[in-house]
């Protein structure tokens, strides 16, 4: 069952190659059919392994669900549903999108370290091919150079878990005695290899440019990509190495969260605000799951649900703004839900109370605090305020400044998408159990390597 | 009781400080080497200005007008007089109380003034206004300073608590600042930039004619009754109610001898006097009193 | 109804107002009065010691309770929205937004009322914050600066609340509760003095950023001198004393003199409350000479709201039975005068659209009543009697007296006497002196807009002379608190205010006022009566002179004889060189912009040669530390 | 400057990896039967108890025939092979993908609809040459991913070889446009057939990319199950995309 | 002295990204280092004496040491292929960036957005 939420979009992409026309609708298709896959294998509760052709681990491939994988396909499967609901968004990108959703299920579920490397490539490749989308070809360059060094510097960090252990599974090099040097080799590469596409600073040069040129890359990549990355970080600082190099993550975290912030501050492309504020929100969630315990992984990535939901709608209705106003001054006047749901998904994003970011704000901080560690919330709540510092500029200027052009037309679909999202921030304002329950259910299957291990390697055959 | 003690307040002002008022034209005039009017003079031109027709420049004018001669009696009335029997009010007579009901007095001439529309008023009133930041503020300081030492703002048992000796004699430094700001207050020169006759035609009062003149100068009076009275009650000691007015004479002789000698100060001027040496005696006086320092 | 119903049901009913609203504004806007009155009724009905959940949160309960300063905090609060309800439902005809207006009111509304029921601090963070958006998103909707002055007055209050967040986790760390009055009791038995005092001060710099203490008062001025006219009046009276109320919660809930009795710094007051006391009487100088020199009247009334915010951390810091009644009466006050302040000027601005002192003058011929409301709300600021105001500048300066603290004083002084200054530059500049011709059609602003006014004022002026109901209710928090629960100070039986140096009697000096005014107006009558010179002349019949003193000229244009602008040049020519906070905040502001244009220019904007030599460095510098 | 900075980072850079050189056993010195490879190589991955391998018993199966022999799990002359295509078949799907991926892309980013043209006639010895060679190829090209399991190559050598022939069509003959509907259909079908291996496998073996096929003798053509099936098609697949990239750069957009 | 080889190939891979002006050159300078990166992975699996992994008839049995690890050159097949992919989009992107900023120089470029 698991291997089809990737054969299946993989087979429509393959299929809609030759019928161009209806890759939107094949999109659609396979987005749907994952998600029923998905919501017929509810939380697992247990680590599920799948051998790709009955090899069984640590010799052959194996996916793995568990919790953690499970609800990292959940998020990002849904957010492809999203985007797939609306066609006029998707164009002629249909195939790229299956791709890189099958990318992305690919490099969360399996469960070994040169398959996550090959889906990471396909991720980067399909990522720029969208990011190139409206002539924004340069940018998407630097990303394909950025994310080839990256590429290179992952596949190094594997080859070393691989002579060190003999082994490319991750449960199994999870277990194996390998020496202190020897790790230090294989987690500082991987820090570097993941930190470009986790938006460490300073490896996140590329976000700026990819969020910022069009309307489609910031909406999938700041949302699902973003999601897997950051699971990657959590499986293999947490489930794989134990936390060893959590301390250089931890302070390229925090500098992330500071840099990304200022440079939000001074944006005037609203999009790159925006990229820049995720780039921040990235560093909260790396930061939140270097401190390695079960609690600060999933309120981390409950963090990052809420984020990644706020900024769907946020780069929804900018994208959707930049590319149909000249000037954006006073615009939400012609599109009142359109601004409803930007307000809304801004002010979550600060953790305004009522709405879902005040929920796993809080959380951190109090999680932090418990810990002892009273510099991160300083620092979180630094950025904080440099980050209600434009986003209250934004909403003011698109909400009350004088507006000068002519209305467009109103993307009902997406509306709809947004104000729903912005009403589900609400909810999870009211009931966090919504993203809270998974999320720690995440962070506990992301903390408990030995569960991994027993689950991965005792089984022999390959169930469904 | 008290409401006689009250009127009886009111008639001694009014009498007493208008007879001084003529005897001040008179020294003022000899010092000057000038014969000057009688000492009734001033009775005289009161009931003139009294009794002639005057312009009212609209409602708030005239509403101003009442307002400082209410202000100014309301305040006369409570004002001890040497000592507990002369005290109308011994339940009132807190020297903050004191201090801020006579602020109404003054606002309300600041705002009929200012409301007869004429700049010459407003620049007035712009300046006496500043002046009394100058003024006040020394002086409150070393109020405070008393009201600390002695434990009490009530005015009448500071008089009692100075029967072992003058509180001049106790805070000298005090008495002297308290005796400059009271210059201010009088707006007897150095401290009268805000009339300046020749320069902004008399400032407030450009605009007052016949009864308004009059009741102003009756507010005037009930004013200079006040502020003498506060010195002499708060640092002259107690006694029976003749040494107070001899004490009030004596106090108003002063003032009136240092101010037909002296030129007048311009606004910046008066107000870096009265933040330089007056402020910092003050403050050196509050010192001493909280260091036990006293005489 | 429970308080956590009552809070929740008001939120929703917001949003309600909204829609309402959108149909007919004016509807919505009676509705929200008619709520506003409901709640008066209500919070005086409700029984001290009511408790309410709200919910769960992070494994805390979350909890409301009606103490003596919620009712106290929540009336004030009330008195003065509710009036601004009453305003809004003329006033809003001159606005764009007046659904969101109604709606955020609301919203506002039933934020402050939570923070002043709250009985933890996370509840009261939250309302908190729900306060703040509401009033932020109420802000812009004025003219154009407003929108600046959102983004300021966002990123001020911000930094205040995370200040205060950063405090509330540390006090939960280390006391495992989040419940004010746990915390208190733990505090005074927790040996480490330097955590304690970074608590208190994390604490109440949520209370300095909102009401307006110096370092973070610069918002007030840009805020309030540019939200939408009538929610000045919110802002000023109402949404200031959050702040107050968080200050008197980390002073007074948090018994800092038993917490902090092993840092005794003068007269007995702890060092952390004589910082406060020092930031407090800073704020007063600071407002009180920025005041004096406004030439926007509202950005005026701003400033002195800074000064007054400082007044009411002096009274509560001292956490003297005096200073402590003086300074929260002084929120009642303040509330008050700053209200009809800001309201008079929303009716002046209702109908000249400016509210440039230089530009205005003379409307009392036009507007005799918002004129009144104007005096006697100035009367009371200035702290004269018989309005209320003089009350607790008296007991303040009592307290500050008592012990000792000259300077403390003398800066009090100054800013009182200070006030008689600016409170007069607008009752001169707009509402006295001469009329300019294109104001000559101006109306009286309708009923609907004054009668909320006078009510305020009539509030005020009664508690100036009988001022026993409101200082019953402040004894009896100050009980609560356990600050000398055995002194009292009013003592209605007698009539009288007991100080510690001498005594007043309330109705006796408005008595001697009222006596002092009869005798002045029978002297009025009986002597001749005044022939009237009609300051209008000009504006009734082209070409006619001014009937003023002139100095022998024939002046046609009477705006031109109207002295308003630089009232104080004299005394502003001692300070036009100061020192502004305000370019301090710039520059830390624009330093964080410059970073922001280093990080994007350095990393983010570059080649790929650029990025390749990040990630080398990177890894390297990695390497170098983990090898 | 900047060449100096560069320097001193890459020297640096070099410096590191040379460190962590030190971390990996020293060149040539490697002990297979450390590695999971050993058992790729004696094609005894089933029999293997693997929760026992991981903890340290590493099970080395004695010295053994397999050229020639039948019944291994495996049956592809060619180790490297069987790894790509039978062990890890599922990376070889996703280096399908990739290269799918970027064919895409190319399409998307190039977005050409005319054929480029060079301006110049090519050669004789260019033209003439092609016809010769270009079966030739193609057959070359068709025997690399059909005996992929038995010698060297493979799917994407194989197809590599094929689209090289287009890229000669291309060069000698102007006129000469590939048909794109044909190379995508071939293109979306192989890749399509893949996959449906891959679930014909979860159908059958219930794993997917599972060898559902015989595997015959090691060394023989006709062995070792679906892997010349799937090279085949890879071959196929990747001969169509790479000739489907040279059109697209052969290719330029209107005005 | 292999291992060497690709670490010095790395290296001057970086190098060419850090100082050339041409995004060309960027694009070889990654080809570069994922060479080898590639070359580093073959060398892992070399054992001393070992042969390629293939079974045949002079080769017919399976003992350890007597072939090289067949894994990194499994791994290197797929990595080849990702560089491919890689440099085929990259390629196509210069087309573009030269169409639309007229150079594919980063000091020439025009019209690039800050």
């Amino acid at each position: 069952m698991i291997s089809l939420l990737i054969a299946i979009p993989l087979l429509l992409a393959f299929v809609s190659v030759m019928w161009k026309r209806i890759s939107k609708s094949l999109f659609f298709l396979a987005a749907i059919v994952n998600l029923i896959i998905l919501l017929a294998s509810w939380f697992p509760n247990g680590v599920e392994i799948h051998a790709m052709g009955n090899w069984k681990p640590p010799f052959g491939i194996n996916l793995v669900l568990d919790n953690a994988s499970f609800y990292a396909v959940l998020v990002v499967n849904a957010f492809f549903f999203l985007v797939s609901l609306m066609p006029k968004f998707v164009e002629s990108y249909g195939t790229s999108l299956m791709l890189l959703m099958a990318a992305a299920n690919g490099f969360i579920l399996t469960g070994d370290l040169f398959n996550s490397f090959v889906f990471m490539e396909i991720m980067t490749i399909t990522a720029v091919t969208i990011a190139s989308k409206r002539d924004n070809f340069y940018n998407a360059f630097k990303y394909l150079i950025l994310g080839g060094i990256a590429g290179s510097i992952y596949l190094l960090a594997t080859i070393f878990a691989y002579t060190a252990t003999g082994s490319l599974n991750m449960a199994h090099v999870s277990m194996a005695a390998i020496s202190a040097s020897s790790l230090i080799a294989i987690t500082t590469l991987y820090t570097i290899g993941l930190g470009v596409e986790a938006k460490l600073f300073p490896l996140n040069g590329w976000v700026s440019g990819v969020y910022g040129g069009n309307d489609l890359a910031p909406v999938i990549l700041g949302t699902s990509v973003s999601f897997a990355a950051l699971y990657m970080v959590g499986r293999l600082f947490g489930t794989v190495f134990h936390g060893n190099g959590a301390e250089v993550l931890y302070t390229l975290a925090l500098i992330t969260i500071v840099a990304g912030e200022v440079a939000a501050l001074r944006q005037q492309n609203i999009l790159k605000a925006f990229a820049y504020s995720s780039v921040a929100q990235a560093g909260v969630v790396v930061a939140m799951i270097s401190k390695g315990t079960a609690k600060s992984m999933g309120l981390a990535y409950f963090h990052l649900t809420n984020d990644a939901v706020a900024k769907f709608v946020i780069f929804l209705v900018a994208g959707f703004l930049v590319y149909n106003y000249k000037n954006l001054n006073g615009v939400f006047k012609k599109h009142k839900i359109l601004g409803a749901s930007f307000s809304m998904a801004t002010f979550s994003l600060i953790g305004f109370p009522l709405f879902a970011g005040f929920q796993s704000k809080l959380r951190m901080i109090m999680a932090l605090f418990s810990m002892k560690d009273f510099l991160f919330p300083a620092v979180m709540l630094l950025a904080t305020l440099i980050e209600v510092g434009y986003v209250v500029r934004w909403n003011v200027r698109l909400w009350f400044e004088e507006e000068t052009q002519e209305k467009a037309e109103t993307p009902v679909v997406a509306s709809t998408i947004a104000l729903i999202l912005a009403i589900l921030l609400v909810a999870v304002f009211l009931k966090p159990e919504i993203f809270l329950n998974g999320a720690m259910k995440m962070g506990n299957a992301l903390a408990d390597s030995k569960d991994y291990i027993q689950g991965v390697l005792s089984v022999v055959k390959g169930g469904m | 009781m008290a409401a006689y003690k009250a009127l009886f307040n009111l008639v001694v002002a009014f009498f007493l400080v208008l007879s001084l008022e003529g005897i001040a034209r008179k020294i003022m005039a000899r010092i000057q080497r000038r014969i000057g009017p009688p000492w009734y003079q001033n009775f005289i031109d009161l009931f003139k200005a009294l009794s002639k027709h005057p312009f009212s420049n609209g409602w708030i004018f005239d509403f101003g007008v009442l307002m400082a001669l209410g202000g100014a009696l309301a305040t006369a009335m409570i004002i001890p007089m040497g000592s507990i029997t002369w005290t109308p009010f011994p339940n009132s007579d807190n020297f903050f109380v004191i201090m801020y009901l006579f602020a109404v007095g003054a606002l309300g001439m600041a705002m009929g003034m200012v409301g007869s529309g004429n700049p010459w008023a407003s620049i007035g009133v712009s300046r006496a206004l500043t002046q009394m930041l100058g003024y006040e503020l020394p002086y409150l300081i070393v109020m405070s300073s008393v009201i600390f030492f002695y434990k009490t703002a009530s005015i009448h048992k500071l008089i009692e608590l100075q029967r072992g000796g003058w509180n001049l004699l106790v805070m000298p430094l005090g008495g002297i600042v308290a005796f400059i700001s009271l210059m201010g207050m009088l707006g007897k020169k150095p401290f009268d930039i805000m009339i300046a006759p020749a320069e902004i035609a008399s400032g407030p009062m450009v605009e007052l004619s016949g009864k308004y003149m009059g009741l102003l100068h009756i507010m005037h009076v009930f004013s200079v009754f006040v502020e003498i009275s506060l010195f002499v009650d708060v640092f002259l000691g107690g006694g029976s109610f003749g040494w107070y007015l001899v004490k009030f004479v004596v106090v108003w002789v002063l003032a009136v001898m240092i101010s037909s000698v002296l030129p007048r100060f311009r606004i910046e001027q008066m107000l870096k006097f009265y933040w330089g040496v007056p402020l910092g005696l003050a403050f050196l006086n509050a010192l001493f009193v909280l260091l036990g320092w006293t005489l | 109804m429970a308080l956590s119903t009552l809070l929740i049901s008001l939120l929703v009913t917001s949003v309600i107002i909204y829609f309402v609203s959108k149909a007919s504004w004016r509807v919505g806007a009676i509705l929200n009065f008619l709520i506003g009155i409901f709640l008066i009724s209500y919070v005086f009905a409700l029984h001290t010691g009511t408790t309410s959940d709200l919910g769960t949160l992070f494994g805390q309960k979350l909890q409301l309770t009606w103490t003596n300063a919620s009712f106290y905090f929540s009336a004030v609060s009330l008195m003065v929205i509710v009036s601004v309800m009453l305003f809004a439902i003329k006033w809003l005809d001159s606005q764009k937004y007046p659904a969101a207006f109604n709606m955020f009111l609301l919203m506002m509304t039933a934020g402050s009322l939570g923070v002043f029921m709250a009985a933890d601090l996370v509840t009261l963070y939250i309302f908190w914050e729900i306060a703040v958006l509401s009033s932020m998103l109420i802000v812009p909707m004025g003219k154009k600066e407003s929108r600046k002055a959102a983004v300021i007055y966002a990123v001020m209050s911000a930094s205040g609340t995370y200040m205060y967040l950063y405090g509330a986790f540390l006090a939960f760390q280390r006391y495992g509760t989040l419940n004010i009055s746990e915390i208190a009791k733990q505090m005074v038995s927790d040996p480490s003095t330097g955590i304690k005092a970074a608590i208190f001060l994390l604490l109440a710099s949520a209370g300095i950023a909102k009401s307006g203490i110096f370092p973070l008062h610069t918002w007030l001025r840009i805020a309030h001198g540019n939200a939408p006219d009538a929610f000045s009046a919110v802002l000023s009276g109402q949404l200031v004393k959050l702040g107050s109320y968080v200050l008197m919660v980390t002073v007074a809930v948090i018994p800092s003199l038993r917490v902090f009795a092993n840092i005794p710094f003068y007269s007995g007051i702890p060092a952390t409350n004589y910082f406060l006391i020092a930031l407090g009487a800073t704020s007063i100088i600071v407002g009180t000479l920025m005041a004096i020199k406004q030439d926007d009247m509202k950005m005026l009334i701003a400033f002195s709201s800074v000064a007054n915010g400082g007044y009411i951390l002096i009274g509560i810091g001292t956490m003297d039975p005096m200073g402590f009644e003086g300074g929260v009466l002084h929120v009642f006050n303040h509330a008050l005068a700053a209200a009809v302040i800001f309201m008079a000027f929303a009716s002046v601005v209702y109908r000249t659209h400016t509210k440039k002192i230089s530009e205005l003058g003379g409307l009392i011929h036009k507007m005799p009543i918002t004129f009144l409301a104007y005096l006697f709300a100035i009367i009371s600021l200035a702290g004269i009697p018989p309005m209320s105001g003089f009350i607790s500048k008296w007991m303040i300066y009592q307290a500050l007296v008592r012990k000792g603290m000259f300077i403390t004083a003398f800066i009090a002084f100054f800013g009182s006497i200070g006030s008689f200054l600016y409170v007069f530059r607008p009752l001169a500049g707009v509402f006295l002196g001469q009329l300019p011709k294109k104001y000559k059609d101006v109306k009286e602003v309708s009923p609907v807009m004054w009668i909320p006014m006078m009510i305020l004022v009539v509030i005020s002026l009664i508690i100036g002379i009988w001022p026993f109901p409101v200082l019953q209710p402040i004894e009896s928090m100050r009980a609560d608190f356990g600050i000398a629960p055995m002194v009292k100070i009013s003592d209605p039986d007698h009539w009288l205010i007991r100080g510690f140096a001498g005594n007043w009697n309330p109705v006796l000096v408005f008595n001697l006022f009222l006596i002092g005014f009869i005798i002045a107006y029978i002297l009025y009558t009986m002597f001749p009566r005044s022939k009237k010179v009609d300051l209008l002349a000009p504006h009734k019949e082209e070409g006619t002179p001014i009937n003023i003193y002139t100095g022998g000229e024939y002046i046609y244009t009477p705006e031109l004889y109207h002295y308003n602008t630089k009232f104080y040049a004299g005394f502003e020519r001692m300070y036009e060189k100061h020192p502004s906070w305000e370019k301090v905040l710039g520059m830390l502001a624009k330093f964080f912009h410059d970073l922001g244009e280093w990080v994007h220019g350095w990393f983010f904007r570059p080649s790929p040669s650029a990025y390749a030599f990040w990630v080398s460095l990177t890894i390297l510098i990695v390497f170098w530390v983990r090898w | 400057m900047r060449r100096l900075y560069a320097i001193l980072v890459g020297a640096g850079l070099v410096y590191m990896l040379f460190a962590f050189l030190g971390t990996i056993s020293p060149y040539g010195n490697v002990n297979l039967s450390d590695r999971v490879s050993a058992h790729f190589l004696a094609k005894d991955v089933n029999s293997v108890d693997a929760s026992k391998w991981v903890s340290g018993d590493k099970q080395i199966p004695s010295k053994m025939k397999v050229f020639g022999k039948k019944g291994f799990e495996d049956g592809s002359a060619n180790v490297v092979t069987s790894i790509v295509v039978n062990y890890r078949s599922f990376d070889t799907l996703g280096e399908v993908t990739v290269l799918f991926a970027s064919a895409v892309g190319v399409g998307l980013i190039l977005g050409g609809t005319r054929r480029m043209r060079y301006g110049r006639k090519p050669n004789f010895i260019l033209r003439v040459s092609t016809g010769i060679l270009l079966p030739l190829i193609i057959l070359f090209g068709v025997y690399i991913f059909v005996h992929g399991h038995l010698t060297p190559g493979g799917g994407f050598p194989g197809g590599t070889v094929i689209a090289a022939a287009v890229l000669l069509l291309y060069l000698s003959n102007e006129e000469f446009s590939l048909n794109m509907v044909v190379s995508k259909s071939l293109e979306g079908s192989m890749g399509s057939l893949y996959v449906i291996f891959g679930l014909i496998g979860l159908a059958v073996g219930g794993a997917f990319l599972f060898n559902f096929l015989p595997n015959g003798v090691v060394g023989s053509l006709f062995s070792a199950g679906v892997v010349p099936l799937v090279y085949m098609t890879i071959g196929l697949k990747v001969g169509s995309e790479l000739s489907g990239v040279v059109a697209e750069i052969h290719e330029e957009r209107e005005g | 002295m292999v291992y060497a080889i690709s670490i010095i190939l790395i290296g001057i891979g970086i190098y060419g990204l850090m100082t050339q002006k041409n995004l060309f050159k960027h694009l070889i300078s990654l080809s570069i280092i994922d060479t080898a990166v590639n070359i580093f992975i073959i060398a892992t699996g070399y054992v001393e004496g070992g042969k390629a992994p293939i079974y045949t008839k002079s080769l017919p049995n399976f003992a350890i040491g007597k072939f090289v690890d067949p894994l990194p050159q499994a791994l290197v097949l797929t990595a080849i292929v990702i560089g491919v992919g890689t440099l085929a989009v990259g390629a196509s992107l210069l087309v573009r960036i030269r169409e639309k900023h007229s150079s594919i120089d980063v000091e020439n470029m025009k019209g690039v957005e800050e």
